[in-house]
């Protein structure tokens, strides 16, 4: 497809964060790890043990989030079947607790291999399209997963599967305390994020960043791009692939429903809506997306009604998402 | 006389960066003026911005004597100006024929307007590759449609942005005699092209712009009697 | 004569019933500085895309550096030392001027697959990439995005961009169209300070730039090679005048 | 299985086809054509069906229902296109995403405040309400012919549109560079506008034609716009008659994998295996389709001339 | 003293109906009890879960943490429910079924603070496998989509039903077009088809079968296909086609009538067998508080919970000792009223005192 000479001036902008921008970057993932890290003192204080829980979430959803970013933003593959790594991470930590299997010696490795391999044999295929099509054939794989998982009667298929306990640390069920298993999921959180920056500011992430403008430009200078984005592809499958072991501990309950296309869309949305191509953004994006879903729907059950043209505004005036409009300027100004 | 086309102190800008500066000057009915300059002085920024493709912060500019400024780009268009653009711009999922018969019009009765035969009958390589992508041409070819595109909209006003880079040196010469016919049709012509002794045979009058702004403009008998004006302002 | 660098034999290609590739066969020696010239969809593009390997050749073969590549992916030829300009230019927009010369300097050095260390801080990388940029006369321009560069300047860094690939043999497809006298004038000094370097193949409308820097010329007629020789020779061929040169070169 | 069986499953494939195709029509030419990726299309088609049952409540018949529905789709998409939809062309592809999306989460839950959640239903018109006898026991509803005889009007008007007329080559055009589409004379927004309303009122026409044989509810159109992309996808974007021909291999693989599916895979293991992948195996035929298609033609099956 | 009830239920989506249902009917009952569930003043929190596990996870942890509640009631799919189970029983908060009764709770996951208004998810289904058998069928046709409740309610069915299966069908969630299924019913020539086709794909569904001339050939048995949330949709198309219920609509006892007048009086549409749930819910807790002496106190609630002490709609009720209801079950009709509306009619008493299968395997007693 040929993009308008509009849209690539556009991208001409939007791709590498200049200097400036680099530190707004780490000013807001500094500020959004500090909110976290104090929440549960005070929500101690408040007596009001239900924000820790749906920060969890946040965090969870954000990890998610910043793993999607990190080929989306950066490599401009625009993956519509992302939520079948969290999924495969639930079910992988839920089909070995089924099996008696708790560790996370066990489960954490179980995880990142089956959401590694997943991701190595459909990337694969999946990268040798582009655009749209690639869009579309992600789908197509998280669609079979989300199908493989429904008919899996064995672990409950559409009904899911309860894990009956927390994930267990060299035997030791550390994860029950609800305040220590906050505490590992902000530092997975933490993580997830510093590896993605280390990983975009390398010369592996130029690479990346150079496919996304131009591919024959990286041909011709002796680099071919696939491999490159099927290493970036599968790191962000394993990196997802934990945030779903996180979610089957946090729920404590692995069901199809966590791999649906409406899921995958939902994670579009928050890495858009935080800004492409800023990996705090994603964090922005995932945490504005849960927070606002839940605080409209106190108000109205027609909550979406207001949600919807928010989004609307937030591409029509936002240029470049929250994090644009939180560091003021438009991007591209 | 009457002005076709009037410019007066356009002043423009990309963001913050600052491009034209007052441009003023004029092309009148049946004249070929030229645009000169070194790369970078905005002669295409002036060309974006009186066909209202890019907003100008200041000034006026007029086509038969009626105000267009600010007005959409196609209606500027409308009025009878036919943009050759630098860079070609042909559009890619449209065939040859396609793209000339896409956006023709003969809005004024020109006669004898501009027809596909014709502008074959001008480019015979474009009648090879009528049924071509417009993606799938070489470099030069797409130069070709890319006029033959507008002069397929019957233009009072023909604007040729470099319409003969990368073309051959024999296709080069024949636009160049294209163009002179044209001219000897009352056809009113604005170029913009680097090559000057060329632009010296086929046009009335010059302008150079510089920074943003004219620097000198005079007729062709100007320009020759004066050769420190190639040296100071094109380096030729 | 040292041996050919690039050796084509009897390459072909056809878009349906278009020969745009006929029987070509050409060589291009180390050092020389080979041109292509002729008419506007002689085939030219399509020839350099064969040779650089964005063009699957329907027939015939291509070696270089002693090697048959015909078969090789794009950027495997590049690794071997073949690096190309593009007729519509082809930079990274989004990079600054350096990132895109420091990414093909990163690509000559071996593999990519390095996750660890900031690469905007890898000195070596950063200097060596000015020192490109410098030798074009856009030391300057070095830290802005290269989309917002003219038209004139993304043409030089396309040319920075593929020297800094050190390659055996330069191809370069109109590199000075839509630049100013004055730096297509520096251009030609360029390449003429680089002659001996690497071997070029120079597909050019610009005939004063065509004569002043090649060697030999190969002039391109309907995918076939009427002619090969020195400038003089082309100069003076009654067949180049009539197919490509017109008055021009008089 | 029988040859009539086949027959009769080869037929009831390609007319789900064709059903998948008036629905896809929309998304190609607002896609396709204009490159724009309006994930509302699932939504318009929705409303052309909600329309239409008011419309039916009013007038009392189908063709009123028809008419109020297609207007007032019509009306719809042309509003929503002066107020959010022009102001994405140029933008990318994921600003289009999102912000369609929110306008499916608006239009979704406007449809369920206006109408209600309960299914709603639009009555087949008298005069295609009869059936004949396809095969022994088994009637064949005439409105379903009419449904196919209206899904190849609609390919022939648009193939013929898009690739033969002057407004589709403009429309062309204008999707890989407006600026000079418009720098040539023609008034690029109003022809897009024009595009894009004619694009849902295709939307609302099949969610029109759709609503006697299915069900009308909120959400309606949310799984059947992935389909229409997956139909688009297969076919080659911006190619009518590769959405067609994509329309109606899904069709017909769909069809065809849920009616023998299962009775193949019994050949190959125990009945009770064979339900539970059988089954399987037949949800998932479209997307392996899908991803087969994509893995050898990376641009679909008829990639646009050019494009 | 007061009683907080958060309420679970779809209400966005297409199976949005089924929800508004079960909430109607659960507000009718607090209504009717003058805002008063036993005597205390009620406030009932209505939660949207979605039809997303994890996101009604989160609202049911909002509910019980933030919000507080005395208890928890509602929930329409099996999913939510397994969803939300364990950290509700952990959380030791009484829950009131008004919908999903999937089979482990019922059996090994049962629990104390479990009560359901509702049916055990096969009941039903079992209910229809029963009536083919009586009524004599030999070879039928069986279908589901392809997802946990269908396999259930399959082999809920074939559990009663002892007659030949010709061909069981698995069809994709969703689904639009039957034209291939309706083709091979045709071939096959049973004596009746049973379905499981809950919301939109039972009305695609209806509508076909009957286009396609079906209705008149092959009886049509089904359970959560044909009733008054889809009734709207399909319309005369699902006139005289059956279905296994515990409860409808012309059932004849008092408080039924009562409530049946009085939900139409309310909403100004005829209740389904999801608002009748949602309306026992109600009237279940009113009766067990009122027992417990006035108060919300959670071991008192629960020991008069399981006395089951209310008129429920369907006539005899009792807990079995899962928690799950003993019932009678019947066949059902659908109709068209002569107010014109559709609605669903008792045909005949296929069980009475219906137990599910599964209570052998409760713990509890
Ligand atoms: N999209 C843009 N964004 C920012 N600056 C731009 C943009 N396009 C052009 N410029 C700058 O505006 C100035 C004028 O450019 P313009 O293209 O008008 O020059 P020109 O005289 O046509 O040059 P040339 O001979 O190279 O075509 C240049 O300095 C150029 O770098
Ligand atoms: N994909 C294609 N399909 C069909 N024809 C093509 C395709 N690509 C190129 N051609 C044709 O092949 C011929 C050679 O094109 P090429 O670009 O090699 O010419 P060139 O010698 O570089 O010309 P120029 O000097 O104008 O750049 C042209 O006539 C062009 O139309
Ligand atoms: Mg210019
Ligand atoms: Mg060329």
């Amino acid at each position: 497809m040929t993009a308008s000479p509009l849209s690539t001036t556009e991208s001409a902008t939007s791709a590498v964060p200049a200097a400036p921008r680099r530190s707004r970057e780490t000013v807001i993932a500094a500020v959004a790890f500090l909110l976290f890290a104090l929440l549960p003192p005070v929500a101690m204080v408040m007596e009001d043990t239900f924000f820790v829980f749906f920060a969890i979430r946040v965090m969870i959803f954000a990890i998610a989030a910043v793993s999607l970013s990190l080929i989306l933003g950066f490599g401009a593959l625009v993956s519509f079947g992302h939520a079948a790594y969290l999924g495969l991470g639930a079910y992988s930590v839920g089909i070995l607790a089924e099996h008696g299997y708790w560790d996370v010696t066990i489960s954490l490795p179980v995880t990142l291999l089956v959401c590694g391999l997943f991701a190595a044999i459909t990337g694969a295929i999946s990268l040798k399209t582009r655009g749209v099509y690639f869009i579309m054939i992600t789908l197509a794989f998280g669609q079979m997963a989300y199908y493989t998982a429904t008919s899996l009667s064995a672990y409950g298929g559409d009904d899911g599967l309860t894990i009956w306990g927390r994930t267990e640390i060299f035997g030791a069920s550390v994860l029950g305390d609800r305040t220590t298993f906050y505490y590992v999921v902000l530092g997975m959180l933490m993580l997830s994020y510093v590896i993605a920056r280390v990983i975009v500011a390398s010369r592996f992430g130029r690479v990346l960043q150079g496919a996304k403008q131009s591919e024959m430009r990286l041909r011709a200078v002796g680099i071919d791009p696939y491999w490159y984005r099927l290493v970036a592809y599968v790191i962000a499958g394993m990196m997802a692939g934990v945030a779903g072991a996180l979610l089957a501990n946090a729920t404590n309950f692995v069901s199809p429903a966590y791999m649906s296309w409406h899921r995958s869309g939902e994670l579009i949305v928050m890495v858009v809506l935080g800004g492409l191509g800023s990996l705090a953004g994603s964090i922005v994006g995932a945490a504005s997306f849960l927070i606002l879903e839940e605080v409209l729907a106190l108000f109205t059950e027609h909550w979406r009604l207001i949600f919807g043209p928010l989004l609307v505004l937030v591409v029509l005036f936002g240029k470049g998402g929250l994090t644009a409009m939180l560091g003021g300027g438009r991007k591209n100004g | 006389m009457s002005h076709l086309l009037e410019l007066e102190g356009i002043e423009a800008s990309y963001g913050a960066a600052k491009v034209l500066f007052g441009m003023s000057f004029a092309v009148g009915t049946g004249e070929v003026v030229t645009l000169m300059g070194r790369n970078g002085m905005g002669k295409t920024t002036t060309i974006r911005t009186l066909m209202g493709m890019m907003p100008a912060s200041n000034g006026r500019i007029r086509f038969e004597g009626a105000d267009v400024t600010g007005a959409p780009s196609y209606r500027i268009a409308q009025c009878g100006i036919g943009l050759v653009p630098e860079g070609r711009q042909v559009f890619p999922t449209l065939s040859v024929e396609e793209n000339l018969v896409a956006t023709s019009a003969n809005r004024f009765g020109a006669t004898p307007g501009w027809s596909l035969s014709r502008v074959y009958e001008f480019f015979p390589r474009l009648k090879e590759r009528r049924s071509n992508m417009g993606n799938q041409l070489s470099g030069g070819e797409q130069q070709m449609l890319a006029i033959g595109r507008a002069l397929m909209t019957n233009p009072k006003l023909l604007i040729l942005d470099e319409a003969t880079e990368g073309l051959a040196p024999l296709i080069r010469a024949e636009i160049w005699a294209c163009l002179e016919r044209l001219k000897g049709d009352g056809q009113s012509i604005l170029v913009v092209d680097k090559n000057v002794d060329a632009l010296e045979v086929l046009a009335d009058r010059h302008v150079v712009v510089e920074k943003g702004q004219v620097a000198w403009s005079g007729s062709s008998a100007d320009l020759k009697a004066d050769p420190t004006i190639r040296e100071r302002y094109l380096s030729v | 004569m040292a041996d050919p660098i690039l050796q084509l034999r009897d390459l072909t290609k056809a878009y349906g019933a278009l020969k745009v590739t006929d029987h070509v066969s050409l060589d291009v020696l180390p050092g020389e500085i080979h041109a292509i010239i002729g008419p506007n969809g002689a085939g030219k593009t399509t020839l350099i895309g064969q040779i650089s390997g964005s063009l699957r050749p329907d027939g015939g073969s291509i070696r270089f550096a002693g090697e048959d590549v015909t078969h090789l992916p794009m950027h495997a030829r590049a690794r071997a030392g073949l690096a190309r300009s593009f007729q519509i230019t082809e930079i990274l927009p989004a990079f600054t001027a350096r990132e895109n010369v420091a990414l093909a300097l990163q690509a000559k050095q071996g593999h990519s697959f390095r996750f660890l260390r900031n690469v905007s801080r890898d000195r070596d990388l950063n200097d060596r990439a000015l020192a490109c940029l410098a030798e074009l006369g856009l030391s300057h321009r070095a830290d802005l995005p290269a989309g917002i560069l003219s038209h004139g300047e993304k043409r030089a860094l396309e040319l920075a961009i593929a020297m800094a690939c050190e390659p055996k043999l330069l191809l370069l497809d109109e590199p000075m169209a839509g630049t100013g006298r004055e730096e297509t004038d520096r251009l030609v000094e360029v390449l003429g300070q680089l002659k001996g370097r690497y071997a070029m193949l120079l597909v050019e409308h610009d005939m004063s730039a065509v004569f002043a820097l090649a060697d030999r010329i190969s002039v391109l007629v309907y995918g076939q090679i009427i002619e090969t020789g020195t400038p003089n020779q082309i100069r003076a061929s009654t067949k180049v005048r009539e197919a490509y040169l017109g008055e021009e070169a008089a | 299985m029988s040859a009539t069986l086949l027959a009769v499953q080869t037929l009831n494939g390609l007319q789900l086809g064709i059903l998948l195709f008036l629905i896809a029509a929309g998304l190609t030419l607002v896609f396709g054509v204009m490159d724009f990726i309006n994930l509302a299309h699932g939504v318009q088609y929705m409303l052309g069906a909600y329309l239409a049952v008011t419309g039916y409540s009013l007038t009392g018949t189908f063709w009123g229902a028809l008419l109020f529905g297609m207007l007032g789709a019509l009306v719809i998409g042309l509003v929503l296109e002066l107020l959010v939809f022009r102001h994405l062309y140029d933008r990318d592809h994921l600003d289009q995403v999102l912000a369609t999306f929110g306008i499916i989460l608006f239009l979704n839950e406007a449809v369920r405040t206006v109408w209600g959640s309960t299914p709603l239903t639009l009555p087949m018109p008298d005069l295609l309400s009869g059936s004949f006898e396809l095969m022994d026991g088994l009637l064949y509803p005439v409105y379903r012919i009419a449904l196919i005889v209206a899904g190849l009007i609609v390919a022939a008007v648009l193939y013929i549109l898009v690739t033969r007329t002057r407004a589709g080559m403009l429309v062309r055009a204008g999707a890989t560079n407006a600026p000079m589409v418009s720098a040539l004379g023609v008034d690029i927004r109003r022809l897009f506008m024009l595009v894009f309303g004619f694009g849902t009122m295709l939307a609302g026409f099949a969610g029109i034609l759709a609503a006697p044989i299915l069900v009308v509810e909120p959400g309606m159109g949310d799984n059947l716009l992935i389909l229409a992309f997956v139909v688009i996808v297969i076919g080659g974007i911006g190619s009518i008659r590769g959405a067609f021909i994509a329309a109606l291999i899904v069709g017909l693989v769909d069809t065809l994998g849920r009616g023998f599916a299962t009775d193949i895979a019994k050949l190959l293991m125990s009945p009770s295996a064979a339900n539970s992948v059988g089954p399987a195996i037949a949800s998932m035929l479209i997307y392996l389709l899908m991803a087969a298609v994509l893995f050898f033609r990376p641009t679909g099956l008829f990639p646009a001339r050019g494009g | 003293e007061s009683l907080k009830i958060g309420f679970l239920a779809t209400l966005s989506g297409p199976p949005a109906a089924l929800g508004e249902h079960m909430r109607d009917g659960f507000l009718l009952g607090v209504k009717q009890a003058g805002g008063k569930l036993g005597g205390l003043d009620t406030e009932v929190l209505v939660v949207d879960d979605e039809l997303k596990p994890d996101a009604a996870l989160t609202k049911v942890r909002g509910l019980i943490e933030r919000d507080q509640v005395d208890m928890l009631a509602g929930i329409v799919f099996s999913n939510v429910m397994m969803a939300v189970y364990k950290p509700i029983i952990d959380a030791e908060t009484i829950f009131v079924g008004g919908n999903a009764g999937p089979s482990p709770i019922a059996g090994k996951a049962c629990s104390p603070y479990f009560f359901t208004t509702s049916y055990q998810n096969d009941q039903n289904h079992e209910a229809m496998g029963q009536y083919a058998e009586d009524a004599g069928y030999k070879r039928m046709v069986i279908m589901a989509p392809n997802y946990q409740a269908g396999k259930d309610s399959l082999a809920g069915f074939k559990r009663y039903f002892k007659g030949e299966i010709v061909d069981e069908m698995y069809t994709q969630l969703g689904q639009l077009d039957f034209s291939s299924e309706l083709t091979k019913i045709a071939a096959a020539k049973p004596d009746a088809v049973f379905v499981f086709m809950p919301g939109g794909m039972g009305v695609n569904l209806v509508k076909q079968y009957a286009q396609a001339g079906l209705s008149s050939q092959v009886p049509f048995l089904s359970a959560f296909t044909v009733d008054e949330t889809t009734l709207p949709a399909t319309q005369d198309t699902a006139l005289g086609l059956l279905s296994g219920a515990q409860w409808a609509p012309n059932l004849d006892n008092e408080a039924n009538k009562a409530f049946v007048a009085a939900f139409e009086e309310e909403y100004g549409y005829v209740p389904s067998i999801y608002a009748s749930q949602g309306y026992d819910a109600a009237r279940l807790i009113d009766g067990a508080v009122k027992k417990a002496g006035g108060k919300a106190d959670k071991a008192k609630l629960m020991a008069a919970m399981k006395e089951a002490p209310f008129e429920s709609v369907r006539g005899d009720f009792s807990f079995n000792t899962n928690h799950f209801p003993i019932q009678d079950v019947y066949v059902v009709k659908a109709v068209k009223r002569e107010d014109g509306k559709y609605a669903t009619e008792t045909v005949e008493k296929v069980f009475d005192d219906k137990i599910d299968a599964y209570v052998g395997e409760c713990g509890m007693n």
